[in-house]
């Protein structure tokens, strides 16, 4: 098994990347996801989903999940 | 109660007047009707709009969207709601998201399209882009 | 800006579209549209409501839509306004008031279009009577 | 000259007429006006119009005028 990672809009860009797999091991929050993916700090205000419910970056993450990294939403109208 | 993602362009009226032509159970059952759209500006923040591309997660959004409506259907009396919401490459005075809800009273039916709206726009996940004069930009939130 | 009273049935969504297709001075230029469409229900207050009948007061009932808009427009940045309300005999089911603002901004859309319909409700001079199966009975305010 | 006097919904029908003619002598308010053309006191929270602007009972009243009264307004919607 291992860790489903993506990304949207402005942090997909800039990573360069929409998806990634990572090993579970060693990751036990979201905040460590980020750090195993990027090599950058993590933007201020980016949202976190863990299997597409939001959640905090100190949220646990295991084995199999899809972590998603974006940031704030701008959908709707104005 | 539907709720549609689509990535090609629509004409609100029409989709309202459809869905409210395919539930012949609300007929005489319901007293008001509100509903919100959301257009594409050609201008955003001082500059000229070409273009917008709207990006989201998919299934993510399928599932915020339909709880956000059932949010709205267990704090107001909601006969039916229908929310289409666009994704993709969008021109300037094309829709981009409509909200209806059908309702005995107008107090439940304002305050659930209202409530929709707002809660869509702060937990579905959608970024908007958008190609300006001066190259694209991701729209910020306010 | 368009007021207008009927004393025949309307599509409210078919209505819309056509006047916002009339205005292509709009197209761009907002961002937010908020429609409220008040509909004949087959019962109220316990009864069943066979048909009702809408009488007005000619050239007041104008006037007073004509300045609740203008005071809209005052308040809210609104960009325009189209204002239909039945007069004469309606069955369940038939549409009854339509008010539909186009702004730039969902809160001036929503703000202006609820107090479109809350003020012409009571300033503008209609009367509803019922036809109920105990025969027929003047709307009271509530 | 005279003072047009009309009457909508529920008061209509319990007059049994839609509008009258009368002599604009002797009348001063809309509640004179009223006194004049019906034989029963006004019911209450009946709402008076002259020349199509809402007034109160007590607004002077002046030849040529058109005054109205009717029943609290029950138009729009639920």
């Amino acid at each position: 098994m291992s860790i489903t990672v993506r990304f949207f809009a402005s942090i997909r860009e800039k990573l360069g990347k929409g998806e990634v797999l990572i090993e579970a091991k060693g990751v036990s929050s979201a905040s460590d996801v980020w750090d195993r993916v990027a090599s950058t700090p993590i933007p201020p205000n980016t949202l976190v989903a863990i299997n597409q419910e939001h959640v905090s970056l100190a949220q646990a993450v295991r084995d199999g999940d899809e972590v998603a990294f974006f940031p704030p939403i701008t959908g709707g109208a104005t | 109660m539907r709720i549609r993602l689509l990535d090609r362009g629509f004409d609100p009226w029409r989709e309202v007047a459809a869905y409210q032509a395919e539930q012949p159970q609300l007929a005489g059952k319901f007293g008001a009707t509100t509903v919100f759209v959301g257009t594409l500006r050609d201008f955003n923040q001082g500059e000229t709009v070409q273009r917008m591309t709207l990006e989201h997660y998919p299934d993510m959004t399928e599932k915020y969207l339909e709880r956000v409506c059932h949010e709205a259907q267990s704090r107001w009396q909601v006969a039916d709601m229908l929310v289409i919401h666009r994704h993709g490459v969008l021109a300037p005075n094309d829709p981009i998201v409509l909200v209806a809800v059908w309702s005995g009273h107008r107090d439940s039916a304002f305050a659930a399209c209202r409530y929709i709206i707002d809660e869509l726009k702060t937990r579905a996940p959608f970024w908007k882009k958008e190609e300006t004069e001066s190259g694209p930009r991701w729209v910020e939130q306010q």
